[in-house]
């Protein structure tokens, strides 16, 4: 149904690099998006050329997540890594426009976010990390 | 006179939905926008990890008002994708011919906007009592005049038999005729140009390397289309991109304008071919698998990211929006523009915020 | 004085059938007939939110002044002096809307610096044009003067000065400090920060306003008393009509083109009034 | 000349007939087939639960002991899922939409078993535990 999908994982250190490939062949970013995964988080950037999506995956530790800034090579990169820190608490470095969480008005704070991270009282209020599939179906019976 | 900073929004009468901006302003010239989005954030990606797969069709169509029936076609896409579904050929084309008829619904919804921005209100009415007819098609197909409700996993609830169809058509003539007087107006008439015209440029490198998709895009002379990959009907029916090299406000509306009679032609040529059959088919089991399912809509390319584990709960759904990917643009338009081009440059994206923030 | 009493009567059904036409246009119903009415009612109930109170007291002298011009007007007496009445309450609203210290009114305040600056030459023009024709400033004379009408004469000041009725009436095109219907980038301009009665009484000089608009429209037909009635009312049918075949303009663009109109059809039409004589 | 492109459709409308109605007056005819509001008929329910489980916005809270069936006016949203998945099909949908409530406090609606339908207006702290049974 689609044409090609492509998914590649990289290395955190290699991110830099290779964002900057992509855009040296003209690739468009299409989105970035990170997925809380039992043990990881898992962070996924799309880009589009001529119809044909690429993807590049990296994961990060569910503790502390830190992620280099893409914003410097994309500029509208900047509203995905600030959704990302205040949905997922993802530290990004270095973005061109930080609005330092204040993107998105959450009744909680990292809504998606690892409660096993230190500080912050979030911890306290955050609904249980949903690293079970099960865990969504609890309510509904 | 010295920096102003005028407050735009989040509760605004230009403002259909609520976003912030912080107008710094010099002599009526905006010097910076800054904004702040996130008002009405719902939280409906987190909502999937509660509803099952099969009943967050309706959660995903209400993402948004206005397209919501090619959400909800793009998110069926993506499961049917992941579990492997063929959706009979007869839905396709009803999907097809809704999701046209809510593009009419929504640029016609946008000229009118558009006009009300630039203080055109006659404009404004008459582009609304066009839509009017397109909602009353959709009530009387779907059941719903902006939320459709039609679309399901494996095809669609509710076919159109041919009587209707036959009023389609005899309706789609009127409409077509009623969209012809208005669009004249907004390309023609000197008063609407001098609001429009070379207002909030963006050449095509820009708006490319902005992330901007759809109209936004296509006014800037990049012919990209998502119909292009050819889901639905689109695979029959060959869709070429409008595209205009401006790049200014009034590109925009040019191409949204002639997307209208596109759109007219589309539905018309499914309603021709629309081949007789099942309009669905039942789906057992549960998702397990990945997908980037991108759709185009009114206001540009979707990518619904839908990741599944296998249980009835999706691990992670996510939507990029049009919205969101033209948020930068607008941002850089809004630089250096007067204070009066502010709604006008604010609309020409076609804000949809409370899909942006979902 | 009949004025005083009878003309927001009619200059508030004058903006009821302003709404009602405007509506048919749009292929509404509109409100009826008597909903400004209702909605002055309305307002004078309303709780009266002010930010300072002396913008109040700047609306009051608004009001105020505008019914003077009006009186001033109809009783006949110095057409210069009847400019400057206007142009003074109208500097009132500005000085109120100056007052509130809201960036929408602060803004709104100097596009109505800019329109007032706009309009100011055509009307002088006009009150010029009348005194060539007539050798009189003084209204009563402008209105028993018994040669052709004026506007035969003066057909460019007739044009550009209706022109300018366009800026006063704040309709579409140069709806640009406060438009009717609140939709704009500065929300209602002027007005936004005004609430309760102070609107209203706005809202009432504003039909003083129009009465006396029409009324020196009539000027121009003051030979022909019911030609002159018949064209007050198509006037102002036309002012309509403009406000719903277009978009707004923007500043730069409103005060170019009342200027270009009151050089060519305004000065133009004095010069060769001034060669012909 | 570019300007007056409106004259046409301006001059046209003023002389027909408006398109809108007197609203409050002359309530709209909804078309056939629009989904408005849910009707539950009480005869053949047998109180299983599903269209509580599947409903998307946990409008429905039956309760299978007491036979009760309570229907959130205000969180409803017309789907028609729950007519798809009743297994005795006790649902259906109307084309007249629910009317406009002041008060938070009658948007549930009981209906009990045998065929009564009380109405009675419940206290709006039914709606935080709408998790159904």
């Amino acid at each position: 149904m689609t044409p090609e999908q492509t998914m590649e994982p990289i290395a955190v250190e290699t991110l830099l690099q290779r964002v900057q490939k992509m855009h040296e062949d003209g690739y468009r970013l299409v989105q970035i998006h990170a997925t809380t995964l039992p043990d990881k988080l898992e962070i996924t950037y799309s880009f589009d050329l001529d119809l044909r999506l690429a993807s590049l995956r990296l994961h990060l530790p569910l503790e502390e997540p830190r992620l280099p800034s893409v914003s410097t090579i994309y500029g509208c990169a900047v509203l995905y890594e600030n959704e990302m820190h205040d949905l997922f608490r993802v530290q990004v470095d270095g973005m061109t426009l930080d609005f330092k969480g204040n993107l998105y008005k959450t009744a909680v704070k990292f809504p998606f976010g690892s409660t096993k991270a230190p500080g912050v009282t979030c911890a306290a209020i955050a609904p249980a990390p949903t690293p079970k599939p099960a865990a969504g179906a609890a309510p509904v019976k | 006179m010295a920096r102003t900073i005028i407050p735009f929004g989040p509760q605004h009468p230009v403002l259909p939905e609520p976003v912030h901006l912080d107008l710094v302003v010099e002599d009526e010239k905006v010097v910076e926008a800054r904004p702040s989005i996130g008002f009405i954030h719902r939280g409906l990606e987190k909502l999937a990890e509660k509803k099952d797969y099969v009943e967050f069709v309706y959660v995903a169509e209400r993402i948004c008002g206005i397209c919501s029936f090619i959400h909800g076609q793009s998110y069926c896409q993506a499961i049917e994708t992941i579990m492997n579904v063929t959706v009979p050929p007869r839905a396709l084309y009803l999907r097809t011919v809704w999701g046209e008829l809510s593009r009419i619904h929504s640029h016609l919804l946008w000229l009118g906007l558009l006009a009300d921005a630039m203080g055109f209100e006659s404009l404004f009415m008459h582009s609304w009592r066009v839509r009017e007819r397109v909602l009353n098609i959709i009530e009387a197909t779907t059941g719903g005049r902006v939320i459709f409700g039609s679309c399901k996993i494996g095809g669609v609830r509710r076919d159109i038999d041919p009587a209707m169809i036959t009023h389609i058509q005899s309706e789609m003539k009127t409409i077509e005729k009623e969209m012809r007087e208005i669009t004249t107006v907004f390309m023609n008439d000197r008063s609407v140009k001098s609001r429009l015209c070379g207002v909030g440029v963006l050449t095509k490198q820009e708006a490319y390397e902005l992330g901007c998709v759809g109209p936004m895009l296509r006014a800037s002379g990049v012919a990209q289309d998502m119909r292009k990959l050819g889901y639905a009907a689109y695979k029959d029916i060959p869709v070429e991109p409008i595209t205009r090299t401006e790049g200014d406000s009034y590109a925009r509306c040019a191409v949204r304008s002639e997307e209208l009679f596109q759109s007219v032609d589309i539905i018309r040529q499914a309603l021709e071919r629309i081949p007789d059959g099942e309009i669905a088919v039942k789906v057992t089991g549960n998702p397990n698998g990945e997908t980037i399912m991108r759709t185009e809509q009114p206001r540009g390319e979707v990518a619904y990211c839908v990741k599944a584990t296998g249980s009835k709960n999706l691990q992670r759904f996510r939507v990029r929006t049009p919205t969101f990917a033209n948020l930068p643009a607008m941002l850089k338009v809004l630089q250096g523009c007067d204070l009066a081009d502010v709604p006008v440059l604010v609309l020409t994206i076609d804000p949809c915020i409370s899909c942006t923030e979902r | 004085m009949v004025y005083l009493l009878a003309a927001p009567l009619v200059g508030g059904l004058l903006v009821g059938w302003d709404r009602r036409i405007s509506a048919r246009m749009q292929s509404r119903q509109g409100p009826p007939i008597f909903q400004p009415f209702y909605d002055v009612f309305k307002l004078c109930k309303k709780e009266n939110i002010v930010v300072r109170r002396s913008q109040n007291y700047y609306v009051a002298l608004f009001l105020v002044f505008v019914i003077f011009t009006g009186g001033l007007f109809f009783a006949g007496s110095d057409l210069l002096l009847v400019i400057f009445a206007l142009t003074l309450a109208a500097i009132f609203l500005v000085l109120g809307a100056y007052k509130a210290s809201s960036p929408f009114s602060f803004i709104g305040a100097e596009r109505e610096l800019i329109q007032m600056m706009a309009y100011e030459p055509m009307v002088l023009l006009t009150a010029i044009g009348m005194y060539m024709v007539t050798k009189s400033f003084q209204v009563g004379d402008i209105a028993g003067y018994h040669g052709v009408p004026l506007v035969f004469l003066l057909p460019g000041i007739f044009l550009g000065f209706l022109y300018t009725l366009e800026i006063k009436f704040r309709k579409s095109p140069f709806d640009l400090s406060s438009s009717h219907h609140a939709h704009q980038e500065l929300v209602r301009g002027l007005t936004t920060e005004f609430s309760g009665r102070t609107l209203a009484m706005i809202e009432i000089a504003h039909w003083y306003e129009l009465v006396f608009l029409l009324g020196w429209v009539y000027l121009f037909f003051a030979s022909m008393p019911i030609l002159g009635v018949a064209v007050s009312l198509l006037v102002f049918v036309l002012v309509i009509f403009v406000d719903n075949v277009f978009a707004r303009l923007k500043w730069q663009a409103a005060i170019r083109s009342a200027w270009a109109v009151a050089a060519v059809l305004g000065f133009g039409n004095i010069l060769i009034l001034s060669l012909l004589r | 000349m570019a300007f007056f492109q409106m004259t046409s459709l301006v001059m046209k409308w003023i002389f027909r007939k408006p398109v809108t109605s007197r609203y409050p007056f002359e309530p709209r005819v909804p078309l056939a087939g629009s989904r408005g509001k849910l009707v539950f008929t009480d005869g053949n329910c047998v109180y299983c639960t599903a269209c509580a489980k599947k409903c998307p916005a946990n409008a429905l809270i039956v309760s299978r002991d007491k036979k009760t069936m309570e229907i959130d006016r205000l969180r409803c949203i017309s789907c028609g899922y729950c007519v798809d998945v009743c297994p005795k099909k006790s649902f259906s949908l109307g084309e007249a939409h629910s009317s406009p409530v002041t008060t938070k406090s009658s948007e549930l609606q009981i209906h009990k078993s045998g065929n009564e339908e009380t109405g009675a207006p419940k206290a709006a702290e039914g709606n935080s535990t709408s998790a159904p049974k």
